[in-house]
Protein backbone atom coordinates (compact mmCIF):
# COMPACT_ATOMS: atom_id res chain seq x y z
CA UNK A 1 0.00 0.00 0.00
CA UNK A 2 1.32 3.49 -1.42
CA UNK A 3 -0.05 6.44 0.39
CA UNK A 4 1.90 9.61 -0.68
CA UNK A 5 1.11 13.60 -0.59
CA UNK A 6 3.42 15.46 -2.65
CA UNK A 7 3.98 18.68 -5.30
CA UNK A 8 5.68 16.83 -8.11
CA UNK A 9 3.79 15.40 -10.59
CA UNK A 10 3.72 11.02 -10.67
CA UNK A 11 4.10 8.62 -13.96
CA UNK A 12 1.21 6.26 -13.93
CA UNK A 13 3.34 3.72 -15.70
CA UNK A 14 6.19 3.80 -12.95
CA UNK A 15 3.85 3.54 -9.81
CA UNK A 16 1.91 0.61 -11.23
CA UNK A 17 4.72 -1.42 -11.80
CA UNK A 18 6.04 -0.44 -8.63
CA UNK A 19 3.07 -1.91 -7.37
CA UNK A 20 3.64 -5.30 -9.55
CA UNK A 21 6.94 -5.55 -8.33
CA UNK A 22 6.06 -5.72 -4.87
CA UNK A 23 3.44 -7.90 -5.89
CA UNK A 24 6.11 -10.32 -7.81
CA UNK A 25 8.42 -10.06 -4.61
CA UNK A 26 6.10 -12.32 -2.98
CA UNK A 27 6.70 -14.86 -5.24
CA UNK A 28 2.94 -14.99 -7.05
CA UNK A 29 2.13 -13.33 -10.58
CA UNK A 30 -1.71 -13.32 -9.64
CA UNK A 31 -2.76 -9.63 -10.45
CA UNK A 32 -5.17 -9.98 -13.33
CA UNK A 33 -6.45 -6.53 -13.59
CA UNK A 34 -5.25 -2.69 -12.80
CA UNK A 35 -7.51 -0.21 -12.81
CA UNK A 36 -6.50 3.73 -12.35
CA UNK A 37 -8.18 6.66 -11.83
CA UNK A 38 -6.56 10.20 -12.23
CA UNK A 39 -8.11 13.50 -11.45
CA UNK A 40 -7.02 16.38 -13.39
CA UNK A 41 -7.37 20.47 -13.85
CA UNK A 42 -9.69 21.65 -16.01
CA UNK A 43 -9.20 24.87 -17.65
CA UNK A 44 -13.73 25.45 -16.25
CA UNK A 45 -15.13 25.85 -13.27
CA UNK A 46 -18.31 26.27 -14.30
CA UNK A 47 -18.77 28.73 -16.66
CA UNK A 48 -15.67 30.88 -15.80
CA UNK A 49 -11.98 30.00 -17.35
CA UNK A 50 -9.70 29.12 -14.69
CA UNK A 51 -5.70 30.03 -14.82
CA UNK A 52 -4.34 27.74 -12.09
CA UNK A 53 -5.37 26.13 -8.97
CA UNK A 54 -4.10 25.60 -5.65
CA UNK A 55 -4.21 22.64 -2.95
CA UNK A 56 -4.17 23.43 0.44
CA UNK A 57 -4.15 20.09 3.08
CA UNK A 58 -4.11 18.90 6.68
CA UNK A 59 -0.51 17.16 7.34
CA UNK A 60 -0.91 14.48 9.61
CA UNK A 61 -4.77 13.60 9.08
CA UNK A 62 -4.63 13.31 5.52
CA UNK A 63 -2.28 10.29 5.72
CA UNK A 64 -4.52 9.04 8.38
CA UNK A 65 -7.76 9.19 6.74
CA UNK A 66 -6.25 8.06 3.42
CA UNK A 67 -4.41 4.78 5.35
CA UNK A 68 -8.10 4.63 6.87
CA UNK A 69 -10.09 4.77 3.28
CA UNK A 70 -7.41 2.10 1.71
CA UNK A 71 -8.08 -0.15 4.49
CA UNK A 72 -11.57 -0.18 4.63
CA UNK A 73 -11.06 -0.61 0.14
CA UNK A 74 -8.70 -3.95 1.29
CA UNK A 75 -11.69 -5.18 3.58
CA UNK A 76 -13.68 -4.94 1.24
CA UNK A 77 -12.36 -6.53 -1.75
CA UNK A 78 -9.44 -8.96 -2.32
CA UNK A 79 -6.79 -6.64 -3.17
CA UNK A 80 -3.18 -7.42 -4.42
CA UNK A 81 -1.77 -3.40 -4.50
CA UNK A 82 -3.27 0.22 -3.49
CA UNK A 83 -1.70 3.04 -4.47
CA UNK A 84 -3.05 6.87 -3.34
CA UNK A 85 -1.28 9.70 -4.52
CA UNK A 86 -2.89 13.40 -3.89
CA UNK A 87 -0.73 16.77 -4.88
CA UNK A 88 -0.88 20.06 -3.60
CA UNK A 89 0.15 23.22 -4.19
CA UNK A 90 0.02 25.31 -7.08
CA UNK A 91 -1.56 23.49 -10.30
CA UNK A 92 -2.05 24.39 -13.88
CA UNK A 93 -5.05 23.07 -16.41
CA UNK A 94 -4.48 20.00 -17.74
CA UNK A 95 -2.00 19.05 -14.50
CA UNK A 96 -2.80 15.67 -12.77
CA UNK A 97 -4.18 16.15 -8.99
CA UNK A 98 -4.95 12.45 -7.73
CA UNK A 99 -3.77 9.05 -8.66
CA UNK A 100 -5.62 5.92 -7.04
CA UNK A 101 -4.18 2.29 -8.01
CA UNK A 102 -6.03 -1.23 -7.31
CA UNK A 103 -4.76 -4.44 -8.33
CA UNK A 104 -6.32 -7.37 -7.73
CA UNK A 105 -6.86 -10.98 -9.39
CA UNK A 106 -10.07 -9.92 -11.29
CA UNK A 107 -11.62 -7.05 -12.38
CA UNK A 108 -15.03 -6.44 -11.29
CA UNK A 109 -12.82 -6.07 -7.50
CA UNK A 110 -10.51 -3.36 -8.72
CA UNK A 111 -12.89 -1.03 -10.68
CA UNK A 112 -15.12 -1.16 -7.70
CA UNK A 113 -12.45 -0.58 -5.41
CA UNK A 114 -10.93 2.50 -7.54
CA UNK A 115 -14.37 4.15 -7.54
CA UNK A 116 -15.10 3.28 -3.68
CA UNK A 117 -11.38 4.69 -2.70
CA UNK A 118 -12.34 8.07 -5.25
CA UNK A 119 -15.57 9.02 -3.21
CA UNK A 120 -14.05 8.11 0.40
CA UNK A 121 -11.18 10.75 -0.99
CA UNK A 122 -13.36 13.10 -2.15
CA UNK A 123 -15.63 13.32 1.12
CA UNK A 124 -13.29 12.00 4.17
CA UNK A 125 -9.54 13.74 3.16
CA UNK A 126 -8.83 16.64 4.41
CA UNK A 127 -7.80 19.06 0.67
CA UNK A 128 -9.38 21.82 0.19
CA UNK A 129 -9.50 23.29 -3.51
CA UNK A 130 -8.68 26.76 -4.30
CA UNK A 131 -9.13 28.48 -8.06
CA UNK A 132 -7.82 31.23 -9.77
CA UNK A 133 -9.87 33.01 -12.32
CA UNK A 134 -8.57 34.24 -15.18
CA UNK A 135 -9.81 37.67 -14.44
CA UNK A 136 -10.78 38.22 -10.54
CA UNK A 137 -9.97 36.65 -7.14
CA UNK A 138 -9.27 33.65 -6.19
CA UNK A 139 -12.33 31.40 -4.72
CA UNK A 140 -12.54 28.37 -2.61
CA UNK A 141 -14.18 25.34 -4.40
CA UNK A 142 -17.41 24.42 -2.75
CA UNK A 143 -17.79 21.07 -2.10
CA UNK A 144 -20.52 19.33 -4.00
CA UNK A 145 -23.99 17.68 -3.35
CA UNK A 146 -23.10 15.11 -5.58
CA UNK A 147 -20.39 13.50 -4.47
CA UNK A 148 -21.95 13.44 -0.78
CA UNK A 149 -25.15 11.52 -2.81
CA UNK A 150 -21.85 9.20 -4.25
CA UNK A 151 -21.23 7.67 -1.05
CA UNK A 152 -24.47 6.45 -0.18
CA UNK A 153 -23.45 4.03 -3.05
CA UNK A 154 -21.63 1.97 -0.74
CA UNK A 155 -23.55 1.73 2.77
CA UNK A 156 -23.69 -2.00 3.60
CA UNK B 1 -5.53 23.64 23.03
CA UNK B 2 -3.83 23.86 19.95
CA UNK B 3 -6.28 24.91 17.26
CA UNK B 4 -5.65 24.32 13.08
CA UNK B 5 -7.35 26.70 10.80
CA UNK B 6 -7.29 25.89 6.99
CA UNK B 7 -8.79 27.07 3.85
CA UNK B 8 -11.18 30.26 4.35
CA UNK B 9 -11.54 29.64 7.98
CA UNK B 10 -7.75 30.40 8.12
CA UNK B 11 -8.39 33.34 5.73
CA UNK B 12 -11.48 34.99 7.64
CA UNK B 13 -9.39 34.07 11.24
CA UNK B 14 -6.28 35.15 9.39
CA UNK B 15 -4.26 32.47 11.23
CA UNK B 16 -3.52 28.85 10.73
CA UNK B 17 -3.49 28.05 13.93
CA UNK B 18 -3.19 29.18 17.53
CA UNK B 19 -2.75 27.83 21.12
CA UNK B 20 -5.17 28.73 23.26
CA UNK B 21 -6.33 28.36 27.51
CA UNK B 22 -9.40 26.77 27.02
CA UNK B 23 -12.39 28.00 30.19
CA UNK B 24 -13.69 24.86 31.98
CA UNK B 25 -16.90 25.63 31.12
CA UNK B 26 -16.18 24.72 27.61
CA UNK B 27 -17.10 21.03 26.71
CA UNK B 28 -17.93 20.74 23.46
CA UNK B 29 -17.15 21.38 19.88
CA UNK B 30 -20.05 23.70 20.00
CA UNK B 31 -19.30 25.60 23.26
CA UNK B 32 -16.04 25.95 21.78
CA UNK B 33 -16.96 28.00 18.63
CA UNK B 34 -19.30 29.80 20.31
CA UNK B 35 -16.74 30.91 23.23
CA UNK B 36 -14.11 31.76 19.68
CA UNK B 37 -17.03 34.13 18.61
CA UNK B 38 -16.53 36.32 21.73
CA UNK B 39 -12.93 36.98 20.48
CA UNK B 40 -13.63 39.02 17.83
CA UNK B 41 -15.70 39.66 14.40
CA UNK B 42 -12.47 37.87 12.49
CA UNK B 43 -14.27 34.54 14.40
CA UNK B 44 -17.54 35.17 14.33
CA UNK B 45 -17.57 35.54 10.32
CA UNK B 46 -15.77 32.22 10.23
CA UNK B 47 -17.80 30.32 12.01
CA UNK B 48 -20.75 32.37 10.62
CA UNK B 49 -22.64 29.24 8.79
CA UNK B 50 -21.57 26.92 11.18
CA UNK B 51 -23.05 24.00 9.32
CA UNK B 52 -20.49 24.57 6.31
CA UNK B 53 -17.93 23.65 9.06
CA UNK B 54 -16.03 20.94 9.70
CA UNK B 55 -14.29 19.89 12.69
CA UNK B 56 -11.41 17.41 13.33
CA UNK B 57 -10.83 15.67 17.03
CA UNK B 58 -7.03 13.48 16.91
CA UNK B 59 -7.03 14.08 13.36
CA UNK B 60 -10.79 12.64 12.87
CA UNK B 61 -13.90 13.67 11.58
CA UNK B 62 -16.41 14.96 14.43
CA UNK B 63 -19.33 16.67 14.90
CA UNK B 64 -20.46 19.78 17.11
CA UNK B 65 -21.74 17.90 19.67
CA UNK B 66 -18.57 15.98 20.42
CA UNK B 67 -16.95 16.49 23.76
CA UNK B 68 -13.31 18.17 23.80
CA UNK B 69 -12.01 15.73 26.51
CA UNK B 70 -9.36 17.76 27.29
CA UNK B 71 -8.12 16.87 23.68
CA UNK B 72 -4.61 18.67 22.52
CA UNK B 73 -5.59 19.27 18.79
CA UNK B 74 -8.63 20.35 17.13
CA UNK B 75 -9.21 21.64 14.07
CA UNK B 76 -11.28 24.01 12.08
CA UNK B 77 -12.36 23.66 8.45
CA UNK B 78 -14.94 24.24 5.34
CA UNK B 79 -16.33 20.91 3.52
CA UNK B 80 -13.12 18.93 2.28
CA UNK B 81 -12.65 19.57 -1.91
CA UNK B 82 -9.99 17.17 -2.49
CA UNK B 83 -9.71 14.99 -5.48
CA UNK C 1 -10.74 7.44 -30.43
CA UNK C 2 -7.51 4.83 -30.56
CA UNK C 3 -7.98 1.07 -31.19
CA UNK C 4 -5.09 -1.19 -31.64
CA UNK C 5 -4.26 -4.98 -31.88
CA UNK C 6 -0.30 -5.25 -31.67
CA UNK C 7 2.44 -7.87 -30.02
CA UNK C 8 4.48 -5.31 -28.50
CA UNK C 9 3.98 -3.43 -25.47
CA UNK C 10 2.05 -0.81 -24.52
CA UNK C 11 2.78 2.08 -21.94
CA UNK C 12 -0.18 3.42 -20.21
CA UNK C 13 1.71 7.30 -19.08
CA UNK C 14 1.90 7.70 -22.97
CA UNK C 15 -1.57 6.32 -23.98
CA UNK C 16 -3.20 8.65 -21.73
CA UNK C 17 -1.03 11.68 -22.90
CA UNK C 18 -1.89 11.26 -26.89
CA UNK C 19 -5.22 10.95 -25.52
CA UNK C 20 -4.77 14.10 -23.58
CA UNK C 21 -3.27 15.55 -26.52
CA UNK C 22 -5.57 15.26 -28.73
CA UNK C 23 -8.23 16.77 -26.86
CA UNK C 24 -5.97 19.65 -25.89
CA UNK C 25 -5.27 19.93 -29.60
CA UNK C 26 -9.40 21.38 -29.62
CA UNK C 27 -8.61 24.28 -27.63
CA UNK C 28 -9.87 22.77 -24.51
CA UNK C 29 -8.61 21.03 -20.83
CA UNK C 30 -12.06 20.03 -20.15
CA UNK C 31 -10.82 16.34 -18.97
CA UNK C 32 -10.94 15.83 -15.11
CA UNK C 33 -11.12 12.27 -14.83
CA UNK C 34 -9.10 9.52 -16.77
CA UNK C 35 -10.12 5.83 -15.73
CA UNK C 36 -7.11 2.91 -17.40
CA UNK C 37 -8.07 -0.51 -16.97
CA UNK C 38 -5.23 -3.17 -17.91
CA UNK C 39 -5.55 -6.57 -17.93
CA UNK C 40 -2.52 -9.20 -17.11
CA UNK C 41 -1.32 -12.50 -17.61
CA UNK C 42 -1.71 -14.68 -14.17
CA UNK C 43 0.70 -17.45 -13.29
CA UNK C 44 -2.07 -19.70 -12.50
CA UNK C 45 -5.58 -21.04 -14.41
CA UNK C 46 -7.56 -21.85 -11.43
CA UNK C 47 -4.83 -24.70 -9.71
CA UNK C 48 -2.61 -25.31 -12.56
CA UNK C 49 0.49 -23.24 -13.17
CA UNK C 50 0.79 -21.43 -16.10
CA UNK C 51 4.23 -20.76 -18.06
CA UNK C 52 2.96 -18.70 -20.80
CA UNK C 53 0.02 -18.16 -23.13
CA UNK C 54 -0.71 -16.98 -26.71
CA UNK C 55 -3.83 -15.10 -27.85
CA UNK C 56 -5.37 -15.67 -31.65
CA UNK C 57 -7.58 -12.84 -33.57
CA UNK C 58 -9.97 -12.56 -35.94
CA UNK C 59 -8.39 -9.43 -37.93
CA UNK C 60 -10.70 -6.98 -39.50
CA UNK C 61 -13.86 -8.73 -37.34
CA UNK C 62 -11.70 -7.44 -34.17
CA UNK C 63 -11.16 -4.10 -35.32
CA UNK C 64 -14.92 -4.10 -36.36
CA UNK C 65 -16.19 -4.98 -32.76
CA UNK C 66 -14.02 -2.60 -30.90
CA UNK C 67 -14.97 -0.13 -33.04
CA UNK C 68 -18.92 -0.81 -32.49
CA UNK C 69 -18.02 -1.40 -28.79
CA UNK C 70 -15.87 2.38 -28.62
CA UNK C 71 -19.19 3.74 -30.35
CA UNK C 72 -21.65 2.29 -28.21
CA UNK C 73 -19.95 3.47 -24.95
CA UNK C 74 -19.37 7.26 -26.45
CA UNK C 75 -23.37 6.88 -26.94
CA UNK C 76 -23.75 6.15 -23.47
CA UNK C 77 -21.38 8.77 -21.70
CA UNK C 78 -19.73 12.11 -22.16
CA UNK C 79 -16.45 10.86 -23.42
CA UNK C 80 -13.76 13.08 -24.38
CA UNK C 81 -11.20 10.15 -25.09
CA UNK C 82 -11.45 6.77 -25.80
CA UNK C 83 -8.39 3.99 -26.28
CA UNK C 84 -8.80 -0.18 -26.70
CA UNK C 85 -5.28 -1.69 -27.42
CA UNK C 86 -5.46 -5.49 -27.22
CA UNK C 87 -1.98 -7.43 -27.65
CA UNK C 88 -1.89 -10.83 -29.56
CA UNK C 89 0.77 -13.28 -29.69
CA UNK C 90 3.11 -14.98 -26.76
CA UNK C 91 2.53 -13.56 -23.65
CA UNK C 92 4.09 -14.62 -20.08
CA UNK C 93 2.64 -14.23 -17.20
CA UNK C 94 3.15 -10.67 -15.56
CA UNK C 95 2.38 -9.35 -19.37
CA UNK C 96 0.37 -6.64 -20.44
CA UNK C 97 -2.75 -8.17 -21.82
CA UNK C 98 -5.53 -5.16 -22.68
CA UNK C 99 -5.49 -1.48 -22.05
CA UNK C 100 -8.93 0.65 -22.15
CA UNK C 101 -8.92 4.33 -21.31
CA UNK C 102 -11.21 6.76 -20.55
CA UNK C 103 -11.56 10.58 -20.49
CA UNK C 104 -14.48 12.35 -19.53
CA UNK C 105 -15.29 15.79 -17.16
CA UNK C 106 -16.46 13.43 -14.43
CA UNK C 107 -15.57 10.72 -12.72
CA UNK C 108 -18.79 8.48 -12.66
CA UNK C 109 -19.00 8.65 -16.76
CA UNK C 110 -14.89 7.74 -16.50
CA UNK C 111 -15.13 4.76 -14.77
CA UNK C 112 -18.41 2.94 -16.03
CA UNK C 113 -17.52 3.60 -19.49
CA UNK C 114 -14.79 1.60 -18.58
CA UNK C 115 -16.15 -0.89 -16.90
CA UNK C 116 -18.92 -1.19 -19.91
CA UNK C 117 -15.76 -1.35 -22.67
CA UNK C 118 -14.34 -4.15 -20.85
CA UNK C 119 -17.24 -6.39 -20.14
CA UNK C 120 -18.23 -6.11 -23.70
CA UNK C 121 -14.89 -6.62 -25.15
CA UNK C 122 -14.88 -9.93 -23.14
CA UNK C 123 -17.50 -11.01 -24.72
CA UNK C 124 -18.26 -9.44 -28.24
CA UNK C 125 -14.76 -9.26 -29.58
CA UNK C 126 -12.56 -12.11 -31.16
CA UNK C 127 -10.17 -13.10 -29.33
CA UNK C 128 -9.10 -16.54 -27.79
CA UNK C 129 -6.57 -17.01 -25.28
CA UNK C 130 -4.35 -20.55 -25.13
CA UNK C 131 -2.86 -21.65 -21.70
CA UNK C 132 0.71 -23.42 -21.39
CA UNK C 133 0.71 -25.05 -18.79
CA UNK C 134 4.55 -25.63 -16.93
CA UNK C 135 3.34 -29.42 -18.05
CA UNK C 136 1.33 -30.67 -20.40
CA UNK C 137 -0.27 -29.77 -23.17
CA UNK C 138 -1.71 -26.05 -24.01
CA UNK C 139 -5.21 -25.25 -23.39
CA UNK C 140 -7.98 -22.92 -25.03
CA UNK C 141 -9.43 -20.69 -22.27
CA UNK C 142 -12.99 -21.34 -21.82
CA UNK C 143 -15.01 -18.50 -21.80
CA UNK C 144 -16.53 -17.94 -18.27
CA UNK C 145 -20.33 -17.47 -17.44
CA UNK C 146 -20.04 -14.60 -15.12
CA UNK C 147 -18.68 -12.65 -17.69
CA UNK C 148 -21.98 -13.34 -19.57
CA UNK C 149 -23.41 -12.69 -16.50
CA UNK C 150 -22.13 -9.08 -16.34
CA UNK C 151 -23.21 -7.79 -19.35
CA UNK C 152 -26.37 -7.78 -18.88
CA UNK C 153 -25.95 -5.00 -16.30
CA UNK C 154 -25.65 -2.74 -19.27
CA UNK C 155 -29.02 -3.93 -20.48
CA UNK C 156 -31.18 -0.60 -21.22
CA UNK D 1 -17.46 -19.27 -49.77
CA UNK D 2 -14.73 -18.53 -47.79
CA UNK D 3 -15.13 -20.27 -44.55
CA UNK D 4 -12.37 -19.21 -41.78
CA UNK D 5 -11.92 -21.28 -38.69
CA UNK D 6 -10.03 -19.84 -35.39
CA UNK D 7 -8.58 -21.61 -32.00
CA UNK D 8 -9.89 -25.18 -31.51
CA UNK D 9 -12.18 -25.02 -34.22
CA UNK D 10 -9.12 -24.43 -36.55
CA UNK D 11 -7.28 -26.85 -34.70
CA UNK D 12 -9.85 -29.54 -35.03
CA UNK D 13 -10.37 -29.17 -38.99
CA UNK D 14 -6.29 -28.71 -39.61
CA UNK D 15 -6.96 -25.67 -41.92
CA UNK D 16 -7.70 -21.72 -41.00
CA UNK D 17 -9.48 -21.37 -44.25
CA UNK D 18 -11.08 -22.96 -47.45
CA UNK D 19 -12.77 -21.73 -50.10
CA UNK D 20 -15.99 -24.12 -50.93
CA UNK D 21 -18.76 -24.14 -53.38
CA UNK D 22 -21.99 -24.04 -51.51
CA UNK D 23 -24.88 -26.62 -52.87
CA UNK D 24 -28.11 -24.15 -53.55
CA UNK D 25 -29.74 -26.51 -50.52
CA UNK D 26 -27.73 -24.97 -48.41
CA UNK D 27 -29.47 -22.20 -46.76
CA UNK D 28 -28.69 -20.87 -43.29
CA UNK D 29 -25.92 -21.18 -41.16
CA UNK D 30 -26.93 -24.25 -39.49
CA UNK D 31 -27.31 -25.84 -42.98
CA UNK D 32 -24.06 -25.04 -43.79
CA UNK D 33 -22.57 -26.57 -40.60
CA UNK D 34 -24.69 -30.15 -41.42
CA UNK D 35 -23.23 -30.02 -44.92
CA UNK D 36 -19.60 -29.94 -43.69
CA UNK D 37 -20.12 -32.24 -41.35
CA UNK D 38 -20.78 -34.61 -44.23
CA UNK D 39 -16.88 -33.56 -45.44
CA UNK D 40 -15.27 -35.96 -42.73
CA UNK D 41 -14.55 -36.94 -38.92
CA UNK D 42 -12.47 -33.32 -38.58
CA UNK D 43 -15.52 -31.42 -39.49
CA UNK D 44 -17.97 -33.49 -37.40
CA UNK D 45 -15.34 -33.13 -34.16
CA UNK D 46 -15.59 -29.57 -34.71
CA UNK D 47 -19.04 -28.68 -34.78
CA UNK D 48 -19.81 -31.62 -31.82
CA UNK D 49 -21.21 -29.47 -29.47
CA UNK D 50 -22.79 -26.93 -31.67
CA UNK D 51 -23.62 -24.90 -28.80
CA UNK D 52 -20.47 -23.60 -28.47
CA UNK D 53 -19.47 -22.80 -31.88
CA UNK D 54 -20.06 -19.02 -32.75
CA UNK D 55 -19.98 -17.80 -36.48
CA UNK D 56 -19.88 -14.14 -37.97
CA UNK D 57 -21.03 -13.28 -41.10
CA UNK D 58 -19.26 -10.05 -42.82
CA UNK D 59 -17.65 -9.95 -39.61
CA UNK D 60 -20.76 -9.75 -37.33
CA UNK D 61 -21.94 -12.07 -35.20
CA UNK D 62 -24.99 -13.88 -36.18
CA UNK D 63 -26.70 -16.98 -34.54
CA UNK D 64 -27.54 -20.63 -36.32
CA UNK D 65 -30.85 -20.04 -38.07
CA UNK D 66 -29.35 -16.30 -39.72
CA UNK D 67 -29.79 -17.61 -43.89
CA UNK D 68 -26.24 -17.20 -45.53
CA UNK D 69 -27.73 -14.89 -48.76
CA UNK D 70 -24.52 -15.56 -50.50
CA UNK D 71 -22.45 -13.73 -48.18
CA UNK D 72 -18.74 -14.16 -49.31
CA UNK D 73 -17.53 -15.11 -45.81
CA UNK D 74 -18.05 -16.88 -42.78
CA UNK D 75 -16.49 -17.53 -39.58
CA UNK D 76 -16.38 -20.58 -36.99
CA UNK D 77 -15.29 -20.11 -33.60
CA UNK D 78 -15.41 -21.17 -29.99
CA UNK D 79 -16.90 -18.40 -27.47
CA UNK D 80 -14.65 -15.64 -27.25
CA UNK D 81 -11.74 -15.26 -23.96
CA UNK D 82 -9.69 -12.10 -24.70
CA UNK D 83 -9.45 -9.22 -22.85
Amino acid sequence: MTIRIQTEDFDITKEINLLKEERSKCGKEDVGAIVTFTGTVRDMAGKTPISSMSLEHYPGMTEKQLEAIAEEANKRWPLLGTTIIHRIGELNPGDNIVLVITLSSHRHAAFEAADFLMDFLKSKAPFWKKEQPLEGEANWVDARDSDKKSLTRWEK
Amino acid sequence: MKILYFAWVREKIGKSQEELEIPNSVSTVADLISWLETKGPEYRAAFENKETNNSAIKQSHVDHRTPLNNASEIAFFPPVTGG
